[in-house]
Protein backbone atom coordinates (compact mmCIF):
# COMPACT_ATOMS: atom_id res chain seq x y z
CA UNK A 1 0.00 0.00 0.00
CA UNK A 2 1.05 3.27 -0.87
CA UNK A 3 -0.48 6.65 0.04
CA UNK A 4 1.62 9.56 -1.52
CA UNK A 5 0.34 13.51 -0.22
CA UNK A 6 2.23 15.51 -2.61
CA UNK A 7 2.77 19.22 -4.12
CA UNK A 8 4.60 17.82 -6.88
CA UNK A 9 3.10 16.98 -10.11
CA UNK A 10 2.80 13.30 -11.32
CA UNK A 11 2.49 10.74 -14.59
CA UNK A 12 -0.36 8.59 -14.01
CA UNK A 13 0.80 5.93 -16.46
CA UNK A 14 3.92 5.80 -15.43
CA UNK A 15 2.62 5.38 -11.76
CA UNK A 16 0.23 2.37 -13.02
CA UNK A 17 3.17 0.95 -14.34
CA UNK A 18 5.07 0.73 -11.62
CA UNK A 19 2.16 -0.23 -9.40
CA UNK A 20 1.54 -2.96 -11.98
CA UNK A 21 5.25 -4.44 -11.81
CA UNK A 22 5.02 -4.66 -7.69
CA UNK A 23 2.07 -6.87 -7.80
CA UNK A 24 2.36 -10.49 -8.87
CA UNK A 25 -0.73 -12.75 -8.81
CA UNK A 26 -3.14 -10.14 -9.43
CA UNK A 27 -6.19 -10.67 -12.54
CA UNK A 28 -7.73 -7.84 -12.53
CA UNK A 29 -5.72 -3.88 -11.89
CA UNK A 30 -7.76 -0.68 -12.26
CA UNK A 31 -6.81 2.80 -12.01
CA UNK A 32 -8.68 5.70 -11.66
CA UNK A 33 -7.24 9.64 -12.47
CA UNK A 34 -8.67 12.62 -11.73
CA UNK A 35 -7.79 16.24 -14.11
CA UNK A 36 -8.65 19.79 -13.38
CA UNK A 37 -11.60 20.31 -15.70
CA UNK A 38 -12.22 24.32 -16.94
CA UNK A 39 -15.60 24.17 -17.28
CA UNK A 40 -16.16 27.59 -17.76
CA UNK A 41 -13.10 27.89 -20.27
CA UNK A 42 -11.73 30.64 -18.23
CA UNK A 43 -9.72 28.52 -15.27
CA UNK A 44 -6.76 29.68 -14.71
CA UNK A 45 -6.00 27.06 -11.90
CA UNK A 46 -7.11 24.97 -9.07
CA UNK A 47 -5.50 25.34 -5.86
CA UNK A 48 -5.84 22.39 -3.54
CA UNK A 49 -5.81 23.25 0.08
CA UNK A 50 -5.20 20.29 2.75
CA UNK A 51 -4.84 19.35 6.08
CA UNK A 52 -1.26 18.20 6.74
CA UNK A 53 -0.90 14.95 8.88
CA UNK A 54 -4.94 14.42 8.81
CA UNK A 55 -4.60 14.21 5.49
CA UNK A 56 -2.17 10.80 5.34
CA UNK A 57 -3.75 9.38 8.63
CA UNK A 58 -7.87 9.82 6.63
CA UNK A 59 -6.41 8.68 3.20
CA UNK A 60 -4.87 5.23 5.29
CA UNK A 61 -8.04 4.86 6.56
CA UNK A 62 -10.00 5.02 3.61
CA UNK A 63 -7.19 2.55 1.93
CA UNK A 64 -7.09 0.09 5.27
CA UNK A 65 -11.14 -0.04 5.13
CA UNK A 66 -11.13 -1.20 1.59
CA UNK A 67 -8.35 -3.71 2.04
CA UNK A 68 -10.64 -4.75 4.52
CA UNK A 69 -13.59 -5.04 2.22
CA UNK A 70 -12.43 -6.68 -0.47
CA UNK A 71 -9.30 -8.98 -1.24
CA UNK A 72 -6.90 -6.72 -2.36
CA UNK A 73 -3.42 -7.50 -3.49
CA UNK A 74 -1.82 -3.93 -3.48
CA UNK A 75 -3.76 -0.30 -3.20
CA UNK A 76 -1.84 3.00 -4.71
CA UNK A 77 -3.51 6.79 -4.04
CA UNK A 78 -1.61 9.86 -4.90
CA UNK A 79 -3.27 13.23 -3.77
CA UNK A 80 -1.57 16.32 -5.38
CA UNK A 81 -2.21 19.94 -3.30
CA UNK A 82 -1.02 23.04 -4.53
CA UNK A 83 -1.95 25.30 -7.47
CA UNK A 84 -2.65 22.98 -10.44
CA UNK A 85 -3.37 24.25 -14.03
CA UNK A 86 -6.30 22.83 -16.19
CA UNK A 87 -5.76 19.23 -17.77
CA UNK A 88 -3.46 17.97 -14.75
CA UNK A 89 -3.88 14.96 -12.98
CA UNK A 90 -5.21 16.11 -9.54
CA UNK A 91 -5.23 12.42 -8.13
CA UNK A 92 -5.06 8.41 -8.72
CA UNK A 93 -5.90 5.14 -7.41
CA UNK A 94 -4.96 1.60 -8.40
CA UNK A 95 -6.33 -1.20 -7.27
CA UNK A 96 -4.94 -5.11 -7.54
CA UNK A 97 -7.10 -7.86 -7.41
CA UNK A 98 -7.57 -11.49 -8.10
CA UNK A 99 -11.07 -10.26 -9.96
CA UNK A 100 -12.32 -7.41 -11.63
CA UNK A 101 -15.60 -7.24 -9.44
CA UNK A 102 -13.14 -6.40 -6.16
CA UNK A 103 -10.85 -4.26 -7.92
CA UNK A 104 -13.78 -1.77 -9.14
CA UNK A 105 -16.01 -2.22 -6.12
CA UNK A 106 -12.51 -0.70 -4.08
CA UNK A 107 -11.57 1.87 -6.80
CA UNK A 108 -15.26 3.47 -6.58
CA UNK A 109 -14.95 3.16 -2.71
CA UNK A 110 -11.92 4.64 -2.56
CA UNK A 111 -13.23 7.23 -4.75
CA UNK A 112 -16.22 8.40 -3.02
CA UNK A 113 -14.27 8.27 0.11
CA UNK A 114 -11.67 10.53 -0.87
CA UNK A 115 -13.87 12.86 -2.02
CA UNK A 116 -15.84 13.34 1.00
CA UNK A 117 -13.66 12.34 3.67
CA UNK A 118 -10.00 13.41 3.07
CA UNK A 119 -9.10 16.58 4.25
CA UNK A 120 -8.97 18.18 0.63
CA UNK A 121 -10.46 22.00 -0.84
CA UNK A 122 -10.65 23.03 -4.01
CA UNK A 123 -10.64 26.31 -5.34
CA UNK A 124 -10.95 27.55 -8.67
CA UNK A 125 -9.03 30.26 -9.79
CA UNK A 126 -9.95 32.52 -12.63
CA UNK A 127 -9.20 36.45 -14.16
CA UNK A 128 -12.51 37.10 -12.25
CA UNK A 129 -11.18 35.92 -8.91
CA UNK A 130 -11.46 32.66 -6.99
CA UNK A 131 -14.19 30.60 -5.82
CA UNK A 132 -13.89 27.55 -3.14
CA UNK A 133 -15.76 24.65 -5.41
CA UNK A 134 -18.76 23.65 -3.14
CA UNK A 135 -19.45 19.78 -1.79
CA UNK A 136 -22.21 18.17 -3.78
CA UNK A 137 -25.62 16.40 -2.07
CA UNK A 138 -24.67 13.82 -5.47
CA UNK A 139 -20.82 13.18 -3.41
CA UNK A 140 -22.00 12.71 -0.06
CA UNK A 141 -25.10 10.29 -1.14
CA UNK A 142 -22.49 8.10 -2.67
CA UNK A 143 -20.84 7.17 0.34
CA UNK A 144 -24.48 5.45 1.62
CA UNK A 145 -23.90 2.67 -0.92
CA UNK A 146 -21.06 1.15 1.03
CA UNK B 1 -4.18 25.09 25.54
CA UNK B 2 -5.79 23.87 22.76
CA UNK B 3 -4.66 24.21 18.96
CA UNK B 4 -7.50 25.35 16.85
CA UNK B 5 -7.22 25.37 13.29
CA UNK B 6 -9.28 26.66 9.96
CA UNK B 7 -8.97 25.80 6.44
CA UNK B 8 -10.38 26.96 3.08
CA UNK B 9 -13.46 29.79 3.69
CA UNK B 10 -13.16 29.13 7.49
CA UNK B 11 -9.27 30.23 7.69
CA UNK B 12 -9.98 33.17 4.97
CA UNK B 13 -12.80 34.41 7.03
CA UNK B 14 -11.54 34.45 10.74
CA UNK B 15 -8.08 35.35 9.04
CA UNK B 16 -5.64 33.38 10.41
CA UNK B 17 -5.04 29.54 9.99
CA UNK B 18 -4.44 28.73 13.27
CA UNK B 19 -4.41 29.68 17.16
CA UNK B 20 -4.21 28.69 20.52
CA UNK B 21 -7.11 29.14 23.12
CA UNK B 22 -7.64 28.73 26.62
CA UNK B 23 -10.85 27.67 27.06
CA UNK B 24 -13.10 25.19 29.69
CA UNK B 25 -15.12 24.73 27.12
CA UNK B 26 -16.97 21.03 27.77
CA UNK B 27 -17.81 20.24 24.11
CA UNK B 28 -17.22 21.29 20.57
CA UNK B 29 -20.38 23.25 20.47
CA UNK B 30 -19.43 25.19 23.78
CA UNK B 31 -16.09 26.26 21.90
CA UNK B 32 -17.82 27.34 18.95
CA UNK B 33 -20.03 29.71 21.17
CA UNK B 34 -17.10 31.44 22.66
CA UNK B 35 -15.52 32.17 19.19
CA UNK B 36 -18.99 33.37 17.93
CA UNK B 37 -19.15 35.88 21.40
CA UNK B 38 -15.31 36.99 20.60
CA UNK B 39 -15.76 38.99 17.17
CA UNK B 40 -17.54 39.54 14.30
CA UNK B 41 -15.36 37.40 11.83
CA UNK B 42 -16.12 34.45 14.52
CA UNK B 43 -19.35 35.08 14.45
CA UNK B 44 -19.69 34.78 10.74
CA UNK B 45 -17.14 31.92 10.43
CA UNK B 46 -19.63 30.08 12.34
CA UNK B 47 -23.15 31.67 11.34
CA UNK B 48 -23.97 28.15 10.03
CA UNK B 49 -22.46 25.00 11.99
CA UNK B 50 -24.44 22.72 9.07
CA UNK B 51 -21.73 24.12 6.38
CA UNK B 52 -19.13 23.22 8.66
CA UNK B 53 -17.09 20.44 10.04
CA UNK B 54 -15.52 19.44 12.38
CA UNK B 55 -11.91 17.68 13.64
CA UNK B 56 -11.11 16.61 16.45
CA UNK B 57 -6.71 15.38 16.43
CA UNK B 58 -7.15 14.66 12.68
CA UNK B 59 -10.52 12.91 13.15
CA UNK B 60 -13.62 13.63 11.95
CA UNK B 61 -15.94 14.53 15.10
CA UNK B 62 -19.29 15.93 15.71
CA UNK B 63 -20.09 19.67 17.04
CA UNK B 64 -21.57 17.53 20.43
CA UNK B 65 -18.48 15.40 20.87
CA UNK B 66 -16.67 16.43 24.28
CA UNK B 67 -13.36 18.31 24.26
CA UNK B 68 -11.83 16.46 27.75
CA UNK B 69 -8.02 15.45 26.26
CA UNK B 70 -8.30 17.20 22.98
CA UNK B 71 -5.24 18.83 21.88
CA UNK B 72 -6.21 20.34 18.09
CA UNK B 73 -9.49 21.40 17.00
CA UNK B 74 -9.99 22.02 13.12
CA UNK B 75 -12.78 23.42 11.71
CA UNK B 76 -13.37 23.32 7.80
CA UNK B 77 -16.35 23.18 5.00
CA UNK B 78 -17.18 19.94 3.73
CA UNK B 79 -14.46 18.38 2.55
CA UNK B 80 -14.05 18.42 -1.78
CA UNK B 81 -10.82 16.03 -2.46
CA UNK B 82 -11.09 13.61 -5.11
CA UNK C 1 -12.82 5.05 -30.23
CA UNK C 2 -10.26 2.72 -31.06
CA UNK C 3 -10.14 -1.17 -30.77
CA UNK C 4 -7.63 -3.57 -30.96
CA UNK C 5 -7.40 -7.43 -31.59
CA UNK C 6 -4.20 -8.36 -31.64
CA UNK C 7 -1.37 -11.40 -31.36
CA UNK C 8 1.16 -8.82 -29.76
CA UNK C 9 1.85 -8.26 -26.15
CA UNK C 10 1.16 -4.95 -25.09
CA UNK C 11 1.58 -2.54 -22.37
CA UNK C 12 -1.25 -1.14 -20.51
CA UNK C 13 0.71 1.70 -18.73
CA UNK C 14 1.94 3.17 -22.15
CA UNK C 15 -1.51 2.46 -23.75
CA UNK C 16 -2.98 4.10 -20.51
CA UNK C 17 -0.69 7.04 -21.16
CA UNK C 18 -1.38 7.51 -25.27
CA UNK C 19 -5.09 7.50 -24.17
CA UNK C 20 -4.86 10.12 -21.96
CA UNK C 21 -2.72 12.26 -24.28
CA UNK C 22 -5.87 11.80 -27.24
CA UNK C 23 -8.29 13.09 -24.60
CA UNK C 24 -9.05 16.92 -23.84
CA UNK C 25 -11.52 18.02 -21.52
CA UNK C 26 -12.11 14.90 -18.93
CA UNK C 27 -12.02 14.89 -15.40
CA UNK C 28 -12.17 11.41 -14.94
CA UNK C 29 -10.01 8.59 -16.59
CA UNK C 30 -10.48 4.68 -15.42
CA UNK C 31 -8.41 1.68 -16.95
CA UNK C 32 -8.96 -1.96 -16.54
CA UNK C 33 -6.20 -4.29 -17.10
CA UNK C 34 -6.57 -8.11 -17.11
CA UNK C 35 -4.00 -10.18 -16.64
CA UNK C 36 -3.02 -13.71 -17.27
CA UNK C 37 -3.64 -15.56 -13.51
CA UNK C 38 -1.30 -18.89 -12.61
CA UNK C 39 -4.37 -20.47 -10.15
CA UNK C 40 -2.85 -23.81 -9.92
CA UNK C 41 0.92 -22.48 -9.63
CA UNK C 42 1.41 -24.88 -12.47
CA UNK C 43 0.28 -22.91 -15.85
CA UNK C 44 2.52 -22.80 -18.94
CA UNK C 45 -0.14 -20.80 -21.06
CA UNK C 46 -3.30 -19.37 -21.43
CA UNK C 47 -4.45 -19.84 -25.24
CA UNK C 48 -6.78 -17.36 -26.54
CA UNK C 49 -9.01 -18.37 -29.51
CA UNK C 50 -11.33 -15.88 -31.33
CA UNK C 51 -13.55 -15.33 -34.34
CA UNK C 52 -11.87 -12.47 -36.68
CA UNK C 53 -14.38 -10.48 -37.78
CA UNK C 54 -16.70 -11.16 -35.63
CA UNK C 55 -14.96 -10.30 -32.43
CA UNK C 56 -13.96 -6.93 -33.31
CA UNK C 57 -17.97 -6.09 -34.55
CA UNK C 58 -18.98 -7.43 -31.39
CA UNK C 59 -16.78 -5.11 -29.43
CA UNK C 60 -17.30 -2.14 -31.46
CA UNK C 61 -21.05 -2.39 -30.87
CA UNK C 62 -20.65 -3.11 -26.85
CA UNK C 63 -18.15 0.27 -27.22
CA UNK C 64 -20.93 2.08 -28.91
CA UNK C 65 -23.54 1.01 -26.18
CA UNK C 66 -21.50 2.42 -23.61
CA UNK C 67 -21.22 5.49 -25.37
CA UNK C 68 -25.29 5.68 -25.88
CA UNK C 69 -25.85 5.46 -22.57
CA UNK C 70 -23.17 7.41 -20.94
CA UNK C 71 -21.86 10.89 -21.94
CA UNK C 72 -17.97 9.13 -23.41
CA UNK C 73 -15.42 11.23 -24.11
CA UNK C 74 -13.46 8.63 -25.93
CA UNK C 75 -13.02 4.72 -25.34
CA UNK C 76 -10.09 2.36 -26.15
CA UNK C 77 -10.27 -1.22 -25.69
CA UNK C 78 -7.47 -3.71 -26.47
CA UNK C 79 -7.93 -7.42 -26.32
CA UNK C 80 -5.33 -10.06 -27.14
CA UNK C 81 -5.55 -13.58 -28.63
CA UNK C 82 -3.48 -16.47 -29.63
CA UNK C 83 -0.33 -17.98 -26.62
CA UNK C 84 0.04 -15.48 -23.90
CA UNK C 85 2.32 -16.53 -20.38
CA UNK C 86 1.22 -16.36 -16.97
CA UNK C 87 1.30 -12.55 -15.81
CA UNK C 88 0.72 -11.30 -19.11
CA UNK C 89 -1.78 -8.70 -19.68
CA UNK C 90 -4.89 -10.25 -21.47
CA UNK C 91 -7.04 -7.28 -22.47
CA UNK C 92 -7.54 -3.49 -21.36
CA UNK C 93 -10.21 -1.12 -20.79
CA UNK C 94 -9.72 2.88 -20.50
CA UNK C 95 -12.69 5.41 -20.48
CA UNK C 96 -12.70 9.01 -20.36
CA UNK C 97 -15.64 11.13 -19.19
CA UNK C 98 -16.40 14.49 -17.39
CA UNK C 99 -17.29 13.24 -13.86
CA UNK C 100 -16.41 9.37 -12.19
CA UNK C 101 -19.51 7.75 -12.13
CA UNK C 102 -20.23 8.01 -16.04
CA UNK C 103 -16.12 6.63 -16.57
CA UNK C 104 -16.16 3.70 -13.60
CA UNK C 105 -20.03 2.47 -15.18
CA UNK C 106 -18.90 2.56 -18.85
CA UNK C 107 -15.89 0.65 -18.05
CA UNK C 108 -17.59 -2.02 -15.84
CA UNK C 109 -20.47 -2.43 -18.35
CA UNK C 110 -17.25 -2.82 -20.92
CA UNK C 111 -15.80 -5.59 -19.19
CA UNK C 112 -18.88 -7.59 -18.16
CA UNK C 113 -19.93 -7.78 -21.59
CA UNK C 114 -16.23 -8.53 -23.46
CA UNK C 115 -16.78 -11.20 -20.78
CA UNK C 116 -19.49 -12.77 -22.61
CA UNK C 117 -20.64 -11.35 -25.52
CA UNK C 118 -17.57 -11.13 -27.15
CA UNK C 119 -16.21 -14.17 -29.24
CA UNK C 120 -13.12 -15.43 -27.05
CA UNK C 121 -12.23 -18.64 -25.34
CA UNK C 122 -9.56 -19.30 -23.35
CA UNK C 123 -7.71 -22.54 -22.71
CA UNK C 124 -5.41 -23.23 -19.72
CA UNK C 125 -2.32 -25.39 -21.18
CA UNK C 126 -0.12 -26.81 -17.72
CA UNK C 127 2.18 -29.80 -18.06
CA UNK C 128 -0.61 -32.33 -17.92
CA UNK C 129 -2.78 -31.39 -20.62
CA UNK C 130 -4.77 -28.45 -21.82
CA UNK C 131 -8.56 -27.68 -20.47
CA UNK C 132 -10.93 -25.08 -21.75
CA UNK C 133 -11.90 -22.46 -19.18
CA UNK C 134 -15.57 -22.72 -18.67
CA UNK C 135 -17.98 -19.97 -18.33
CA UNK C 136 -18.91 -18.69 -15.02
CA UNK C 137 -22.28 -18.52 -14.07
CA UNK C 138 -21.62 -15.12 -12.07
CA UNK C 139 -20.78 -13.75 -15.47
CA UNK C 140 -23.63 -14.10 -17.04
CA UNK C 141 -25.91 -12.82 -14.23
CA UNK C 142 -23.41 -9.88 -14.64
CA UNK C 143 -25.16 -8.61 -17.43
CA UNK C 144 -28.64 -8.76 -15.90
CA UNK C 145 -27.34 -5.12 -13.87
CA UNK C 146 -27.19 -3.30 -16.34
CA UNK D 1 -23.82 -22.93 -49.46
CA UNK D 2 -23.50 -21.74 -46.30
CA UNK D 3 -19.97 -21.54 -44.13
CA UNK D 4 -20.11 -23.35 -40.96
CA UNK D 5 -17.40 -22.54 -38.31
CA UNK D 6 -16.61 -24.05 -34.82
CA UNK D 7 -14.77 -22.51 -32.27
CA UNK D 8 -13.08 -24.06 -28.65
CA UNK D 9 -13.96 -27.38 -28.24
CA UNK D 10 -16.52 -27.47 -30.77
CA UNK D 11 -13.67 -27.45 -33.12
CA UNK D 12 -11.96 -30.04 -31.47
CA UNK D 13 -14.54 -32.36 -31.15
CA UNK D 14 -15.86 -31.89 -34.85
CA UNK D 15 -12.18 -32.21 -35.55
CA UNK D 16 -12.29 -29.06 -37.97
CA UNK D 17 -12.75 -25.34 -37.69
CA UNK D 18 -15.02 -24.22 -41.23
CA UNK D 19 -16.56 -26.92 -43.90
CA UNK D 20 -19.30 -25.74 -46.22
CA UNK D 21 -22.88 -27.31 -45.91
CA UNK D 22 -25.45 -27.56 -48.63
CA UNK D 23 -28.54 -27.47 -46.74
CA UNK D 24 -32.61 -26.65 -47.12
CA UNK D 25 -32.66 -26.43 -43.28
CA UNK D 26 -35.29 -23.55 -42.17
CA UNK D 27 -34.12 -23.04 -38.77
CA UNK D 28 -30.51 -23.45 -37.46
CA UNK D 29 -32.21 -26.13 -34.88
CA UNK D 30 -33.07 -27.98 -38.12
CA UNK D 31 -29.64 -27.38 -39.61
CA UNK D 32 -28.48 -28.86 -36.30
CA UNK D 33 -30.71 -31.93 -36.60
CA UNK D 34 -28.90 -32.74 -39.76
CA UNK D 35 -25.30 -32.14 -38.56
CA UNK D 36 -26.20 -34.77 -35.58
CA UNK D 37 -27.08 -37.22 -37.93
CA UNK D 38 -24.14 -37.21 -39.90
CA UNK D 39 -21.20 -38.91 -37.77
CA UNK D 40 -20.94 -39.75 -34.14
CA UNK D 41 -18.58 -36.51 -33.75
CA UNK D 42 -21.52 -34.14 -34.70
CA UNK D 43 -23.73 -36.23 -32.60
CA UNK D 44 -21.51 -35.73 -29.97
CA UNK D 45 -20.32 -31.99 -30.33
CA UNK D 46 -23.95 -31.26 -30.53
CA UNK D 47 -25.19 -33.25 -27.79
CA UNK D 48 -26.65 -30.35 -25.28
CA UNK D 49 -27.60 -27.22 -27.00
CA UNK D 50 -27.59 -25.22 -23.85
CA UNK D 51 -23.77 -25.59 -23.70
CA UNK D 52 -23.40 -24.15 -27.03
CA UNK D 53 -24.34 -20.75 -28.59
CA UNK D 54 -24.77 -19.92 -32.43
CA UNK D 55 -23.91 -16.82 -34.50
CA UNK D 56 -25.46 -16.13 -37.93
CA UNK D 57 -23.19 -13.72 -39.95
CA UNK D 58 -21.59 -12.75 -36.88
CA UNK D 59 -24.45 -11.76 -34.51
CA UNK D 60 -25.15 -13.69 -31.72
CA UNK D 61 -28.39 -15.38 -32.28
CA UNK D 62 -31.07 -18.52 -30.93
CA UNK D 63 -31.18 -21.85 -32.19
CA UNK D 64 -35.08 -20.98 -33.57
CA UNK D 65 -33.81 -18.70 -35.58
CA UNK D 66 -34.74 -18.70 -39.60
CA UNK D 67 -31.53 -19.64 -41.88
CA UNK D 68 -32.73 -17.90 -45.12
CA UNK D 69 -30.22 -15.45 -46.01
CA UNK D 70 -27.67 -16.37 -43.75
CA UNK D 71 -24.43 -17.19 -45.25
CA UNK D 72 -22.18 -17.87 -42.19
CA UNK D 73 -23.48 -20.23 -39.19
CA UNK D 74 -20.64 -20.14 -36.24
CA UNK D 75 -21.50 -22.92 -33.13
CA UNK D 76 -19.38 -22.28 -30.27
CA UNK D 77 -19.29 -22.16 -26.13
CA UNK D 78 -19.75 -19.60 -23.53
CA UNK D 79 -17.53 -17.28 -24.54
CA UNK D 80 -14.53 -16.36 -21.94
CA UNK D 81 -12.98 -13.38 -22.98
CA UNK D 82 -11.79 -10.55 -20.87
Amino acid sequence: MRIAVQPAAFDPSAEAGLFAAGVSGAGALVTFTGLVRDLSGRLSAMEIEHYPGMTERAIRAIAEEAAARWQLIDVLVIHRHGRLAPGEPIMMVATAAAHRAEAFAAAEFLMDYLKSRAPFWKKEVTADGAEWVAAKDEDEAALWRW
Amino acid sequence: MIDLLYFAWVRERIGLPREGVETDAATVADLVAELRAREERYALAFADLSALRVALDQELSEFDAPLAGVREVAFFPPMTGG
